[in-house]
């Protein structure tokens, strides 16, 4: 220690959240750029050029509910209503298994409430076939993939109808048909991978791009840094999504460095160009990422995305939020909510109505339901409907080595002894 | 004298300790504020202000490098990784950085830092909240690693972690971080309550490392074991009324050669336990050195009984975890060869 | 016939591969234009043009991360990681990805890469370019590791690995890059030319990953090995005039039991060499593994003889070194148990 | 793949040098901008408002040796010229040793050549009791601290003076005396550990502060990502150096992503207040140090420097630059030799002369051959004088473990057995 008299000593800054459990959220003071007021470059434009976008905020659905502005990607009617569709097709199956895990019928869920436009209007956006390497919040995109609903709460239940045979964790789902990555549960760990992919994919001429999406905290992660540098380094086709909905766990966003900059600025650091999107406007998510998308597929190299948004609900079903922060945050979210704001664009454009929208909700918890009734025929977790025993000594290697297989027999005996069904 | 779970017991000693030492600090993703996700730093925040706890960016390489600075300077962190299947991002900063840094500095510059980490599985957490990585750990020369399986335990032993001018790993088994498990997953939970290893001092004890405890006594079998898997083992040598002497390796590195080795000379026969996958586990140093020390009184094979060399399944975790039944063949068998 | 270092015939493994297949890539720090910092890669830039060979960013991290993207895309990545000490920061993409792609999506992805590495001390390289980390990757669910011991098994393990589906971990003992290396440091270099592990054949060969070879048979002892080791155990076995088998195990996972069972059943004595420090490294598996399989037919103990527990000291690495004092010593006492 | 008829195939872009081999190099394309006419802004501006800085360079030194500009630190002359002998005797030292490296006297050596002024004028801007977290290639700090020559020639020779013990590989010093911390072997781990010195300092009210350097290659590392993000999350008070010198072995400063952006623009990303500097100007490198330090030393939090220099000599003592770059690159380098450039400053101001320089030259060479004769009076590498072998066992842990006390003794039986003193 030197404590020299004509020095002040040194004080640590420790970032905290404005409000906290008990407190009133009041987020006027947050600046919002007006929709309709950030430029649209070229795709072919410069990422040196366009350092302003990184600390603004595209937007593209005004308070009334217009499409306004550069970025407005003027899509038809049945894309707004198909993507309206799986925005709510997704809160409804979010409500849905969310209760199943508090039922009991499986050991974790995490829902996306809020950030529904952010995976959807992005799957829209893109090519069925673009590689999506998501984390665990974007059920989004394959639920607008039209994935199969009863394939997604397989794998949430364990069952003996999960393709992943049970291995994973809840949620993690995987598909390569979906061109959906295997969700690891280690977090950032997807985004050097959707750089190689990309690369790979530049490396043998092919057509498709690759898309990652991580949340605002795991931005510290050391595989984001290696990602962009190897993304900018290639100019790889690369998306690289950074989904800023304030909060990582009971950690705010100031815990990532969001008291200092953006989180689209990390890309300018890259010379990554970067666009910073009201991530609650599917509009704008949708413009955002046809734009990059465009970049990736003309060469341009990668584009890093932050989607500025609001985790409503708590982290996963391990948590609660109301220990950590102000309950009344996410009503007080002055970005609103991606479906209403949806909805609202539609039906002053004339071409949606409220009782539509009724019914569509009450089909989509209909088809949830269904969807549910049958995924739980084969099986919920702990109950035996699981995959055969031995299938856990399966996919370690692609062929069994010997010591693998003694201990598959070891397994057999000992549920034998335990008088257990091993199939 | 208090009953707290494992929980408060770590809880505790961090209160205890930092009272006493105002150099100690305790970083992590969600320690600070929140208390951590498992509640192991509640209220220490509130009590010992924001810059002595605090939360931390998700960058566990940054967590463990950073703390490698503070220890530099004088401080004394006790970082927090959130779950031991996080734990690899930092391994660079450990092995190459903390456990290093005395040798290469030939002891100008140390690294006292206390890395907590949940570890183990039977808690359906999948592969990646599941895992027992302390293998690696005891491979790496300048790290020690410790391991409790009470409450008692935990808060002695983490005081002397804490304590220790050396980088310790301190892996915290989750499963038992309310009560005793003796791998019946399905009768019902027990708290801590009722066992002794659930009464605590309120105040300042410490457990040295390096020291084993014999669990029971006996003559018949020798049982190694530590974490959660030393109450499996106890229950199921009291099911089979078996005259095992089961022993508590509490600290992994260094180890407690001489109460295994008096204890295998005198039983004769070895059972080692845990619940990490097996190939190249810390089971097999275990079975290696009570070979090399005990061979002329082994009457039978040494036997290990471990997790199996998979990664930890969701829907199947109580196919893999090492439980009463897998525990029970091994007994048998090692008795009757 | 040629005739070949392990340098050149790992060049020529990824030359012969690499003309067949147009899905593999070649990629690290300084593995482009350069041809990598002990030339392994030369001359396959120019040969296969700039974007299947080239330099990466200085993070191994992001060389891993990226070649396990690139293998879903259904590219063969060989990342070079420019010493096995620098494999730590990329520990996680390996453990948490690479090795668990295929198990956590049943099989949908894969991640077939191959990781070359330079392992091992005997050059002056001080801590941290002297590490032989693979008992840590022996803990891997899902990773293999394979070291060879000559140029010919160089090459042919090396095209096995990397047609192989799984994740490869490979270590080259750089030591013997440029020639065997029998431990006597003192005594003038010899190269490859005189010894029958260099020749290489031109084209394409593989060597199944998992399977040992018998070095020299023998009656009296088992003595197993890899990479360095393989050259220093002949070595003294010779000098000694001993009736020793010596295995090299050449592939450390997944093992090849049957040769090591049958061979310590046949001879009722094993001694285990490897470079890396002691605790809780790759010996300590095979000496559990051994003495379980084979603890009827046991005449003494198993030895191990290996690295010390403590970083790899520049000035001292003689010392260090597990040379030919130390296993004859370690012969000797075996033969009298 | 997917390759659709009505796209391009991608492809990739692969980073590739000016100049190789054979080439003629020609940096007349480089963009300089001229000494003096980079804006000082005040010590606690807001890292917001000098973006420009991150793209400029802060040069003090124009072409005819004048110091100008705002950015003039304003030194007096006795401080000049004891930085200029610091930089020579720099020069020297390493002269010297590589020549020792050479003749076998050691394994390795790592010399610093055309990089001087950045390790030395930072040490002249720091106080002596600043903690410096270096790579290898700041050796300069030492002896602009008159640190002992021989102390840091008997860690080269891994005698029996070492105080390291023979454990380190030559060059790796460590003094916690000269405020200097155990370089390592792997690259940028010193980053974040500099970043929790610096945060440790603020935690318990100390005053000094924490510097760190590495090379551009290195700043692809996890570790530069979180040093980062820590230093701007709690505003450490720490200088983070980052040495573009590029090439990274063989690698130019395009893989580490210098096509795309400078190095400086990393800080940029995170917010933290970045510079970007003519790193072989002694009097900018000084003054930027100055700059950076006060702002750490009145919590304004992090600075990030990109010292723009040429790594005139190859990388190390086992490499050969001939094999991947153009011969004739370092002369062609038009920011010049920053030792050569302070000592016209001095000149052209009246204040040294070409004798003066002469004289001290050879006094510098004098005295460096003196130093090494008495380290070598300790001894060389591999030729016995070391430290006695049972010291390799200690300083694993505090106190030494049965387990590696059953070495000791094994190895020193073994010694025995081989006829060796174990002294
Ligand atoms: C490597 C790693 N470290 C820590 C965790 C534990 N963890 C899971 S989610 C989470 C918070 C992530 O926050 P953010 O990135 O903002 O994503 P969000 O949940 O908000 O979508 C943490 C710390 C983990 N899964 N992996
Ligand atoms: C983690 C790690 N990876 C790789 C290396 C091997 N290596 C040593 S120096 C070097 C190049 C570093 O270049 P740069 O950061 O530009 O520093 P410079 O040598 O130019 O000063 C490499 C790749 C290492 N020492 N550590
Ligand atoms: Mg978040
Ligand atoms: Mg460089």
């Amino acid at each position: 220690m030197s404590n020299r008299p004509n020095l002040p000593p040194l004080s640590l800054h420790v970032p905290e959240p404005k409000y906290r459990p008990g407190d009133e959220a009041d987020f006027s003071d947050l600046q919002i750029p007006a929709a309709g007021s950030a430029a649209r470059p070229a795709t072919d434009v410069h990422p040196s050029a366009i350092h302003d976008l990184a600390y603004g905020l595209v937007r593209v659905l005004d308070d009334d509910g217009q499409a306004v502005g550069p970025w407005d990607p003027k899509l038809d009617p049945d894309r707004l209503r198909a993507m309206l569709r799986a925005m709510a097709l997704t809160r409804a199956f979010d409500e849905r298994m969310y209760r199943a895990q508090r039922q009991g019928k499986t050991s974790f869920y995490m829902k996306c409430t809020g950030e529904e436009a952010i995976a959807v209007a992005a799957a829209f956006a893109l090519d069925r076939d673009d590689m999506c390497f998501p984390s665990y919040r974007q059920q989004g995109l394959l639920i607008a993939r039209d994935w199969s609903l009863v394939d997604m709460m397989n794998q949430i239940y364990s069952n003996k109808g999960d393709r992943l045979q049970g291995k994973q964790l809840p949620i993690m789902y995987s598909t390569k048909e979906g061109s959906f990555f295997s969700i690891s549960g280690n977090l950032a760990t997807q985004l050097p991978q959707a750089v190689g992919w990309a690369m790979a994919s530049a490396i043998r001429g092919d057509t498709r791009i690759a898309a990652t999406w991580c949340g605002e905290g795991s931005t510290a992660e050391g595989d984001f840094h290696s990602a962009c540098t190897f993304a900018a380094v290639y100019r790889a086709p690369v998306i690289l999504n950074v989904v800023n909905n304030q909060w990582a766990i009971s950690s705010f966003s100031g815990f990532a460095g969001a008291e200092a900059t953006t989180f689209a600025a990390r890309g300018v650091g890259y010379g990554i160009a970067s666009l910073r999107v009201d991530g609650n406007d599917a509009l704008a998510v949708y413009a955002a990422t046809e734009w990059a998308a465009e970049r990736a597929r003309t060469n341009q190299g990668p584009t890093l995305i932050e989607f500025f948004t609001y985790r409503a609900e708590g982290h996963s079903t391990s948590d609660d939020p109301s220990a950590y922060r102000s309950a009344d945050e996410a009503s007080a979210w002055p970005l609103g909510d991606p479906i209403a704001r949806l909805k609202r664009h539609l039906i002053v454009s004339g071409q949606w109505d409220e009782d539509a929208h009724a019914a569509m909700d009450l089909e989509l918890a209909n088809l949830v339901k269904a969807a549910q009734k049958e995924a739980e025929q084969n099986g919920i977790l702990g109950h035996g409907l699981h995959h055969p025993m031995s299938t856990m000594f399966e996919n370690v290697f692609e062929t069994m080595p010997w010591h693998l297989e003694e201990q598959r027999q070891q397994m057999l005996a000992e549920a034998r002894a335990a008088g257990l069904e091993t199939r | 004298m208090a009953r707290m779970n494992m929980i408060q017991a770590i809880n505790s000693a961090l209160d205890v300790l930092m009272e006493r030492d105002p150099d100690i600090v305790v970083m992590g993703e969600d320690v600070g504020y929140f208390g951590g996700v498992f509640r192991a730093t509640a209220g220490l925040q509130k009590k010992y202000g924001k810059t002595r706890v605090f939360d931390t960016p998700i960058t566990e390489l940054g967590i463990i490098g950073v703390a490698v600075g503070m220890g530099a300077h004088g401080l004394r962190p006790v970082p927090e990784i959130q779950f031991a299947d996080y734990i690899y991002p930092a391994l660079d900063q450990l092995v190459s950085e903390a456990a290093r840094l005395r040798y290469r500095s030939a002891g100008e510059f140390t690294a006292p830092i206390t890395v907590r980490s949940p570890f183990g599985g039977g808690i359906f957490g999948g592969q990646t909240h599941s895992q027992s990585p302390e293998g690696i750990f005891t491979h790496v020369s300048g790290l020690k690693t410790v391991i409790p399986s009470t409450p008692y335990d935990a808060k002695g032993l983490l005081i002397a972690a804490i304590e220790d001018n050396d980088p310790v790993i301190f892996f915290e088994p989750k499963r038992i971080y309310n009560g005793p498990f003796d791998g019946h997953y399905d009768r019902p939970a027990r708290n801590w309550s009722a066992h002794p290893g659930g009464e605590v001092p309120e105040g300042y004890y410490r457990i040295d490392l390096g020291k084993a405890q014999i669990v029971r006594p006996g003559e018949a079998v020798t049982v190694l074991a530590y974490g959660t898997m030393v109450h499996v083992c106890q229950g199921v040598i009291e099911e089979m009324g078996l005259d095992a002497e089961l022993v508590d390796l509490r600290t992994l590195l260094p180890l407690d050669i001489d109460t295994i080795e008096a204890s295998v000379k005198k039983t004769g026969r070895c059972l080692i336990v845990h619940e990490a996958t097996r190939t190249s586990g810390f089971g097999a140093e275990l079975s290696a050195l009570v070979q090399e020390r005990c061979f002329y009184h082994l009457e039978a094979p040494i036997e290990r009984v471990t997790g199996y060399d998979t990664p930890y399944p969701h829907s199947l975790e109580w196919a893999y975890f090492p439980g009463p039944v897998r525990l029970r063949e091994a007994l048998t068998k090692i008795m009757k060869d």
